[in-house]
């Protein structure tokens, strides 16, 4: 039962908003954008999100975390969403560190763990490897070479890849096409040999790129939990990520409504505020509800992963559909409300918009869990 | 032990001892205890469960003892309902006077009527009914026209109403009339009479569905004591809003009420349409729009359950109380609808052997719920009070 | 290009209006419900449409009929649509008269069709065999024995079986499952030995049956059309039923509309017409759009059949697909939007309802268009 | 032979003959020939073909010869227009003149006005653009404040103007301006001057898809001769609304006027999604959600159809109209969405070699398809429209 904030989550919140309002407004994402940063993000700003406690928000404190679960990352999440701020969190934090936390050694975890809590190291999760969510879908190979792999294949869709120091990437060990079976998680330094790394420009302006794998040799530590057996460690990885990403659209389409309920409330036509006109009225209320109703799935699903629920992988494809579909609602409407000015480059609608599509598309559609929600109901 | 704890164990103690085991089944809609002078005990059992809850007063268990109630604080009525909850009791009493009434006497009723009804309520002595909707006055319920006016020690009331829910079977009536033509909202008096008083007629209204749980309710020249009328003169509409909230709150809640579950519609589903090999409903559309009210019902639930843990710090129904209500509706119609499409033409039949009772209660369910979102307030009404009162929009000059 | 009524037409859509009105308004029908008429429609008017040439409207001159094709029929069923006026018109006419007239041997259309064409013989089409609209789905065997056949099985959803002369049945023949293949349809006198006939009450109070064959023997002249080819014509004969459905169904949904927006003009609450709130008006908008978009689509669907063109069964789940879901949008839309008396037995609106779930039900619902048509553009 | 099989005769052989193959071809956005004192023919051939197209009065097929026009008949415009689609032929002048301006000058200029402006727009010379939306008016388009002051023969204009199609590019304005600010809709005046007069300035707008066809036009003292005000002086309101539904019919059939068919939705779905066994989109829901789209879109067209068939008894726009517009913007925002959905992570690329153009452009598209419900009056104003003028719904006093 943790379904409204405790008093912590609260204080988290209260301090979350004003930093982000304070360092990171639209505008920071603006900058990044406008000036082409190479890294998509701000680095220096990271390192003060790290001195907050952010990065090891939810790694225990044995590792020099934070240890306030997802419910607290979840607190972060939203706040971030809200002014559309990039950062490291969702490949770094949620990725990056769930994959450790649930399938590193404990030298693997005590390596990079304290690293990653400081800010000072990046991760990024390898294991898409086309336009359409499939994590099963691997065609990237390891192959046993002596002591160690060498790993061949092409990656995409990898967040933030061209700035992480690790990438966890998914190959076949064995099996073949879909199979759940034969999968290996592996932790590759992005700085080895024959690892090659393209930027992507997306629409959203957030960091994903391109990875390609050439003969890549890992040594036997390399492996990340049980060889083929990957697909436990990466279900649960994804499923994190896609909570998480849950709750970075929800403060994303909260600050879209709000800004949008105002703007009904100010601009003026035929000598009225356009909020008074009954049709947008009833427009306004169903992204309301809708938003009331997210508001209550994405904290179920954060509490979900904090429990340890077994209900959490559906929890989670509940969430990024329930969730995506409010988002894309919202910032459509969002854009149409405002009318001209929406369209505009100028105003922050449209930035909505173009996240709220790379977003809902990121670790599944939602008709792709929709259909795996379906699926894991027995229907 | 705490006292919490103390109160929990003598709780369950007692439940144990004092519950029948057949109240502990789940009922159908035909076993419903609605108490009144002619009060329905079609399981002898229920009879004894409402005395026994009724003499503790945890039929209202909130009210203050002096009124019959079980003058519970909010925690300990927690435990209550959770001991109840966890031994899956049937509800002793269903009552619009629990529900709608008492509330409202307990706020705005004089010292001598809350004694006079309130207990009467509590033990289902008498059963209400609300004389609120009019032919002209639906969703703009102030327009009502029911006139009362003075005559010595009495009002006389002339006029109609109309949905008035269960009239023909009610004992009593709460109810909205006009004493001032010259003022709208200002104009109306809330008051209280005896449905045998001489003048007072109902008809009941047959429904799409085939049943016919409203009336239509005339009143010619029906004499009621002046000392019947609650709250100041022209003051009703007050009580009337405080009496909708609860209105609403109670009808989203009506199916969890009940106790009774519905088959989940995906059992269903599978029953009718069948699976493919990969274990999918064979209709990919409806598995779709299954999935997409699955989600939307259990985001539903999610909400009522943080609203209300919310409003154990808050009081009384919130604002989104009338948001509740429309998603509710909408989604109780949801289900109703991919019921009957899951079940094909089976789904389709009125009456006759050639169909099963599940398949008869689903049509006339589907067709029943198309009032869900009429009753109590539309829709659109409730949308309009949340772009209002919740997010501040204005009306259109 | 036949997108707009010719003049002949129009007078036909003129007189058929004038006729419905005068002896086939919505009392008509409530009349028959309510003095629970055991044929389910009314024998004396249904003579009298037949000497309007209504039973013969699709009928060639040869046999007696009018031959006014799918555009005529289409005027007259959305006029009975109209008022929800029961009549064999769909069995009889549109089912039965089509499958005979594409099917049938010479002897067999003389010897029906100009009964049919002047009213005095009923026909049923007994082709479904369970919940589901599933036209392939056939397990009642026609085996063969001697000269003839032995038929066996049960068949339901059969839209005037009680009242019709002549059932036609598909019966498998070879094959088996859902095998396309092998089906072969029968004209079976209703009376013979063996068949039980029992009516249903549906929620729209209008006929349909269960009918089980026990050992019915049938003559070498009863099979209609080629032997395990029944599904060729079985497909064309539902086609046009689908079609003429969609046209019922518009004009069903034309009238709701109709009476809607009065309704939204006349009802008063807060001081003003119902109809000046914004929100209702745009829901009064989409609902005419929606009209406006079915017309075409039917008046299109009745003229592919008419010129015999290749898109005739897009056309037709297009048709039924696209009028279905207006249908039932625009009579629930009806019940709303008239508040409390809407959900009245007395009041019109849940008539039409309760018509619209069962003709979207019958013959395929609009989902089970919907993939049909995308089925038969390839994807 | 009758008259109207010799005009078929001669126009086929006349374009036979006339015009250049290369024009034959489907054309992209960027061959679009607009005219004007710089116009662009990155093409040779289109400008021969528009030099023979306007010599005979073809680009504007219905006017009168007098202004430069065709002088056609409605039937044989009906006849060119299927000759020129019977060999693909291209548009020989896209041109707000003589879509939107031209049409009104015919009804509402005088004489002189028409004899010097008409001619021009026929042969595309002079492109324009119009100066009617403001910051402050937008749906409430009669909301402007731009001013017009009498001063000598000139009215000397000051004001800002917002969304002007192209007019960084323009030569000329038509332009709505306040010569009255006692009222409201009858101190609006419609003025034309040329976009190199002194005072007047553009900004191009960015827009979410990256592209920026649309200005902010700034006027500070603009001086324009009296004799440009078109119609009476107060009375521009009435241009303005006739324009406007020009504006709506030429938005919603701007896909078609291009001749470029996008590529079927399922194709794309195809190569991206996969099918199945059976040859089923592999992603059921998408299919579901692309057959429904289908429907709406060729319903449409049907619809368009039909009206237009309609039409040919009737006279100019009909109400209907409106809701083309408005339908017209759904589907291709679904289109456009569907598209990018099939795309997957390809339909969201921004720039850069990893995508392909294809891709790159149905990212544009998606983003530049979410204004066709705002431009030339919002989907809601149409909405509006419909409900009042068609459905005969009052205003909400």
């Amino acid at each position: 039962m943790a379904m409204i904030l405790n008093e912590e989550q609260n204080m988290l919140r209260d301090s979350a908003r004003d930093f982000v309002s304070d360092k990171g407004p639209v505008s920071a994402f603006r900058k990044i954008r406008d000036e082409e940063n190479a890294d998509g993000f701000d680095k220096a700003l990271w390192t003060e999100m790290a001195e907050l406690g952010w990065a090891g928000v939810i790694i225990p404190e044995e590792f020099g975390g934070a240890d306030f679960g997802f419910q607290g990352l979840g607190v972060v999440l939203e706040e971030t969403g809200r002014t559309l701020l990039p950062s490291p969190l969702v490949s770094t934090i949620v990725l990056g560190s769930s994959a450790l936390m649930l399938g590193g050694s404990d030298e693997q975890k005590s390596t990079f763990l304290p690293a990653i809590a400081e800010g000072k190291c990046l991760l990024a999760l390898a294991a898409e490897e086309g336009a359409h969510h499939a994590p099963y879908g691997v065609e990237t190979t390891a192959t046993a070479d002596g002591d160690g792999w060498v790993l061949n294949g092409n990656k995409c869709q990898v967040l933030d890849g061209h700035v992480a120091n690790q990438l966890i990437v998914s190959a076949r060990t064995s099996g073949k096409g879909t199979d759940r079976d034969g999968i290996s998680l592996f932790v590759v330094a992005a700085d080895s040999d024959g690892v090659e790394i393209e930027a992507l420009s997306m629409v959203d302006n957030r960091n994903a790129s391109n990875v390609k794998f050439g003969n890549v040799r890992l040594d036997a530590g390399d492996l990340l939990g049980t060889q083929d057996k990957g697909a436990d460690i990466l279900d649960a990885v994804l499923d994190r990520g896609r909570i998480a990403l849950a709750a970075e659209m929800l403060g994303a389409a909260q600050q879209v409504f709000e800004f949008t309920l105002e703007y009904l409330k100010e601009r003026h036509q035929f000598g009225q505020p356009i909020g008074t006109f009954q049709a947008l009225q009833h427009r306004a209320v169903k992204m309301f509800g809708e938003l009331e109703i997210c508001n209550s799935v994405v904290m179920e699903a954060l509490t979900a992963v904090d429990e340890g629920r077994d209900d959490m992988p559906a929890m989670a494809s509940f969430a990024k559909a329930k969730v995506g579909d409010a988002m894309h609602l919202i910032s459509s409407e969002g854009v149409q409300m405002h009318g001209g000015i929406g369209m505009t480059d100028e105003h922050d609608s449209g930035l909505y918009l173009k996240r709220a599509r790379v977003a809902e598309h990121t670790f599944g559609s939602s008709a792709w869990h929709r259909d795996r929600f379906a699926t894991l109901s027995g229907y | 032990m705490t006292d919490q704890e103390q109160f929990r164990q003598e709780t369950r103690d007692w439940l144990e001892k004092n519950c029948p085991a057949s109240m502990r089944e789940p009922m159908s809609e035909n076993e419903i205890v609605w108490g009144g002078r002619n009060a329905q005990f079609p399981n002898p059992d229920s009879k004894i469960w409402l005395e026994r809850m009724s003499a503790r007063g945890w039929t209202a268990p909130v009210w203050p003892t002096e009124y019959g109630g079980g003058g519970l604080s909010k925690d300990q009525n927690m435990i209550l309902q959770s001991e109840l909850k966890r031994i899956n009791a049937r509800p002793a009493l269903f009552s619009f006077g629990l529900w709608m009434l008492g509330p409202a006497l307990l706020e705005f009723a004089s010292e001598e009527q809350k004694l006079k009804f309130l207990p009467q309520i509590v033990r289902g002595e008498i059963r209400w009914c609300q004389g609120y909707s009019e032919p002209g006055a639906g969703s703009d319920l102030a327009g009502l026209q029911t006139r009362a006016v003075p005559d010595g020690d009495d009002y006389v009331i002339n006029g109609q109403k109309v949905w008035t829910s269960y009239a023909d079977q009610a004992d009593w009536i709460f109810c909205l009339v006009r004493t001032d033509t010259s003022v709208k909202h200002e104009g109306i008096s809330f008051i209280l009479f005896d449905m045998e008083t001489e003048g007072v007629e109902t008809r009941p209204i047959k429904l799409i569905s085939g049943s016919s749980p409203f009336c239509e309710t005339f009143f010619r020249d029906v004499r009621v004591p002046q000392s019947h009328l609650v709250g100041k003169l022209n003051a009703g509409w007050t009580i009337a809003k405080r009496l909708l909230q609860h209105e609403r709150t109670s009808i989203s809640n009506f199916g969890a009420v009940t106790g009774s579950e519905p088959v989940p519609l995906e059992f269903v589903a599978r029953n009718y349409v069948g699976t493919n090999d990969d274990g999918k409903l064979a209709d990919a559309s409806l598995r779709e729009r299954i999935v997409t009210h699955r989600m939307e019902d259990l985001g539903f639930q999610l909400t009522l359950k943080r609203v209300a843990l919310e409003a154990t710090q808050g009081s009384g129904p919130s604002a989104a109380s009338s948001l509740f209500k429309s998603y509710g509706a909408k989604i109780n119609q949801d289900r109703c609808e991919l019921t009957v499409e899951a079940m094909g033409a089976q789904g389709l039949g009125w009456s006759g052997d050639s169909f099963s009772e599940d398949e008869i209660a689903a049509t006339r369910q589907w067709l029943r719920s198309k009032g869900n979102s009429i009753e109590g307030g539309t829709s659109e009404i409730n949308t309009n009070v949340v772009a209002k009162q919740v997010l501040g929009l204005r009306d259109h000059q």
